[in-house]
């Protein structure tokens, strides 16, 4: 009992655990699995990151007018979806180039809305995916 | 892991004759298949505070082949002979269906002829 | 006649439950005297998508998903099997630090497992209280792989990150906090009266019964039963790290706790072998070639022994991949214990067996 | 009187439902509520009632025999409502898309206002997306009060989506679809 209120005693006046996160931002580590990030000059358009990723998050399907790079011979655009990546970093092991065309930061994934239409869009890119395979 | 293979007339009095509860444990049931309409089943069992000592008794049966109920003997084995009636559509007396799928998701998934009821 | 049992159902959405799943208690007056337990609402189908459409290099990924508490060891046992396939050897630091990310696994689910049912029981301070510290690991795990609940640290050939010496002084400073504060509650168990009076002699299951059902995991060594596949393999140096195998005899909900509060405390002991004797060398060995043949790997997940049997035919997608998860095996004796049982400790009783049903129905 | 509107936003009550995900989310739900991250300073409490709830979190993709379940509590839902989905899994399907025994994503059968990627999220995108729905939670108390009029100017009708067809409706989606293709 005793020991009881000595304890209460001693936690009235220690730290809270409680973090003031919305106001005060965590830092996040170095190593902190966040959103994947590609840089389309590096890019050599092997698709290797589009055959390691297991749920599919990584597609390039083929545009009219893509941005200029020569290695881009197929006129592909490198899409990202970070509501369906399960932030693994399989695509960076497998990239040829790691840490300057693919590369795993440590940013938080952002929150979506309905305006979004995050699953629908993706629904359109999945098809011009296909389309580009039975070419 | 020794494999022993039995027969389907066999496999119930072997599992009989070798299971002693205090000695070995019943691990699994596992249905595997080898050919378009040939279906193998596994019964697994490890002893126990050994150093991975593993039974297996197998059979190959046709689908259709009823296979023989050992819920009796091991008590833990009833629900793993529904989870392979589900997934491979094979037959087990005393053991129904409908222990994951229902009924308009894809039937017999595991097996090479699974199909949808619409 | 008038009827004399009721049927009362719970779930598949409740409060004091986790995750989807459906029982039908038959009750006379207050007593169980029948269940009945649907248990198919996670199924999702993985073990089809294994063999059908990812390749076998992938699938590492996919089978953690599963499940979020016991993630490391269904990847570690999938990735095992496929080295074992390939005739691969790992280095001993990636050997070490597999181990180590097991045991912090193991210590996190035991104590939310704790916290669930001093939550169940009614005493909402204790959860808060476990809850609190379970943070403690969460830090380390993400400081040792970057993420709190899926790792993806295990990858075929070793593991993914290295850890380095200023990660290791961490390390150990935090699990010295935590021995202090398991200590304490080992007290509260022990001796707290509404614990008590909630948790002995509550949910028992009989040695006869234990052996009778093929039971596994803590649910099993509370009741007696010496089964602990860390014991049984090789695989894994666990002989090297101070591995001690715990029993209970009592069977009931009280010897299920204690059992885990022992447990985690062995494995602190086992983090702090592996942190002292870290062996050099490279984290990763790369390993060639396709899976040919087919193994049977084992490792004692949190709740208990999981099953990995795998086949594959010397391509890149494999024949066959079956997991044998340990709540499957366990539900034939939890449906044993309910029997008889009070239905207002039915929740209290369905915490203490820690299930996963995400593990069970794939 | 009180003011139920004025005090909704003060103190949410969620309610979730676990569809078929694999425990991460909801392990990391339970921590939110834990001493670190403690999500009860927002007024934040965990019910297992959807008569009293005005937050869904939904985890997981939605598996064949969780359907029913799923549809049936948000239909018991009183309004305004806000889902949450919860993890990458419930936004559009994750790992498990294609799968055979699985719907892709929550908004298959319900519509959705917040999607918190993340495999598994963190609780701190957890507070996050709460945040962002007390806020559509608020603009949907006040769109609720508004009178409900039968007859609609043409150009109202063009403007703004009343809140049932936003809530039946993916125009703006199909749209988007037809635009790309």
């Amino acid at each position: 009992m005793l020991k009881s209120l000595f304890k209460a005693f001693i936690n009235l006046f220690s730290k809270p655990q409680t973090i003031d996160y919305p106001l005060t931002p965590i830092e996040k580590d170095k190593q902190y699995r966040g959103l994947i990030e590609y840089s389309e000059e590096d890019c050599i358009y092997c698709l290797k990151c589009e055959k390691a990723c297991p749920p599919g998050a990584i597609l390039f399907v083929p545009v009219e007018n893509p941005s200029e790079n020569e290695k881009n011979k197929k006129a592909l655009e490198y899409n990202y979806n970070p509501y369906l990546c399960i932030y693994c970093s399989e695509c960076v092991s497998a990239c040829p180039k790691p840490d300057e065309a693919l590369w795993q930061s440590n940013i938080k994934a952002p929150i979506g809305v309905k305006s979004d239409a995050v699953n629908t869009r993706w629904f359109g890119i999945e098809k011009l995916h296909e389309s580009r395979d039975s070419k | 892991m020794t494999k022993i293979k039995s027969s389907l007339e066999n496999i119930r009095a072997d599992i009989e004759a070798f299971y002693d509860a205090s000695q070995w444990h019943f691990i699994t049931l596992n249905g595997l298949e080898l050919k378009k309409d040939v279906l193998e089943v596994q019964w697994i069992f490890s002893k126990y505070e050994a150093l991975d000592e593993l039974i297996v008794y197998y059979v190959e049966i046709a689908y259709d082949a009823l296979i023989p109920n050992v819920g009796d003997i091991i008590p833990s084995a009833m629900i793993s002979q529904r989870e392979i009636v589900d997934m491979f559509g094979a037959r087990i007396e005393g053991s129904a269906k409908g222990l994951y799928l229902d009924e308009d998701s894809l039937q017999m998934p595991l097996s090479s002829c699974a199909y949808n009821v619409k | 006649m008038s009827k004399k049992t009721v049927e009362i159902p719970l779930g598949s959405q409740h409060i004091s439950l986790l995750e989807p799943v459906r029982f039908k208690f038959e009750c006379e007056n207050e007593k169980i005297i029948r269940v009945d337990s649907d248990v198919g609402f996670v199924h999702r189908g993985i073990e089809r998508a294994c063999t059908t459409k990812f390749k076998f290099d992938t699938i590492s990924t996919v089978v953690a998903r599963i499940c979020g508490l016991c993630a490391i060891t269904h990847s570690l046992s999938y990735t095992v099997a496929i080295e074992k396939l390939l005739e691969g050897e790992i280095s001993m630091k990636a050997k070490y630090l597999r181990i180590l990310l097991l045991e912090l696994d193991r210590i996190h689910s035991h104590m939310l497992c704790l916290s669930h049912t001093c939550e169940n029981a009614g005493f909402e301070a204790m959860f808060m209280r476990i809850m609190g510290d379970r943070e403690l690991i969460m830090e380390m795990q993400e400081l040792v792989t970057g993420n709190r609940v899926q790792f993806d640290f295990i990858t075929i050939g070793g593991v993914n990150r290295d850890i380095s010496s200023v990660k290791v002084q961490e390390l150990r400073k935090t699990l010295t906090v935590l021995t202090q504060k398991i200590e304490g509650y080992i007290e509260e168990f022990e001796n707290n009266w509404s614990l008590s009076l909630k948790f002995k002699g509550i949910g028992a299951l009989s040695l006869e019964n234990a052996y009778k059902f093929n039971a596994i995991g803590p649910l099993a060594r509370a009741s007696g039963l010496k089964i602990d596949v860390r014991n049984e393999i090789d695989y894994l140096p666990y002989d090297k790290v101070g591995f001690k195998m715990q029993s209970r005899s009592g069977g009931d909900i009280h010897a299920r706790n204690t059992l885990r509060l022992d447990e985690i405390r062995n494995s602190i002991e086992i983090c702090n072998n592996i942190l002292d004797g870290l062996p050099e060398g490279e984290i990763i060995t790369k390993i060639k070639g396709k899976p040919l043949g087919e193994t049977i790997v084992r490792f004692e997940a949190p709740r208990g022994e999981l099953m990995y049997y795998v086949k594959g035919n010397g391509s890149a997608m494999l024949d066959r991949v079956r997991i044998k998860t340990p709540t499957f095996a366990c539900i034939p004796a939890f449906s044993d214990i309910f029997v008889g049982q009070d239905y207002a400790d039915a929740p209290a009783i369905l915490a203490s067996f820690d299930p996963c049903l995400s593990c069970t129905a794939k | 009187m009180f003011d139920l509107k004025k005090y909704r936003k003060k103190s949410p009550w969620i309610l979730h439902y676990n569809a078929g995900s694999c425990n991460g989310c909801d392990i990391e739900i339970l921590a939110s509520l834990s001493p670190k991250y403690d999500l009860e300073r927002f007024g934040v409490i965990n019910t297992g009632n959807p008569k009293q709830s005005d937050i869904f979190l939904v985890t997981g993709p939605v598996t064949f025999r969780s359907r029913e379940r799923l549809v049936e509590l948000y239909t018991q839902m009183p309004e305004p409502k806000v889902v949450v989905a919860v993890g990458s899994c419930s936004c559009t399907g994750g790992v498990f898309r294609d799968m055979v025994n699985v719907e892709d994503g929550v908004d298959r059968y319900i519509p959705v206002d917040v999607y918190i990627p993340g495999c598994a999220v963190s609780p701190e995108l957890i507070i996050d997306g709460l945040v962002q729905g007390l806020e559509i939670l608020e603009q949907k108390g006040k769109e609720s009060e508004k009178p409900f009029k039968l007859y609609k100017e043409p150009e109202e009708i063009r403007g703004v989506l009343s809140k049932r067809e936003s809530a039946l409706s993916l125009d703006a989606a199909k749209e988007l679809n037809s635009d790309k293709n």
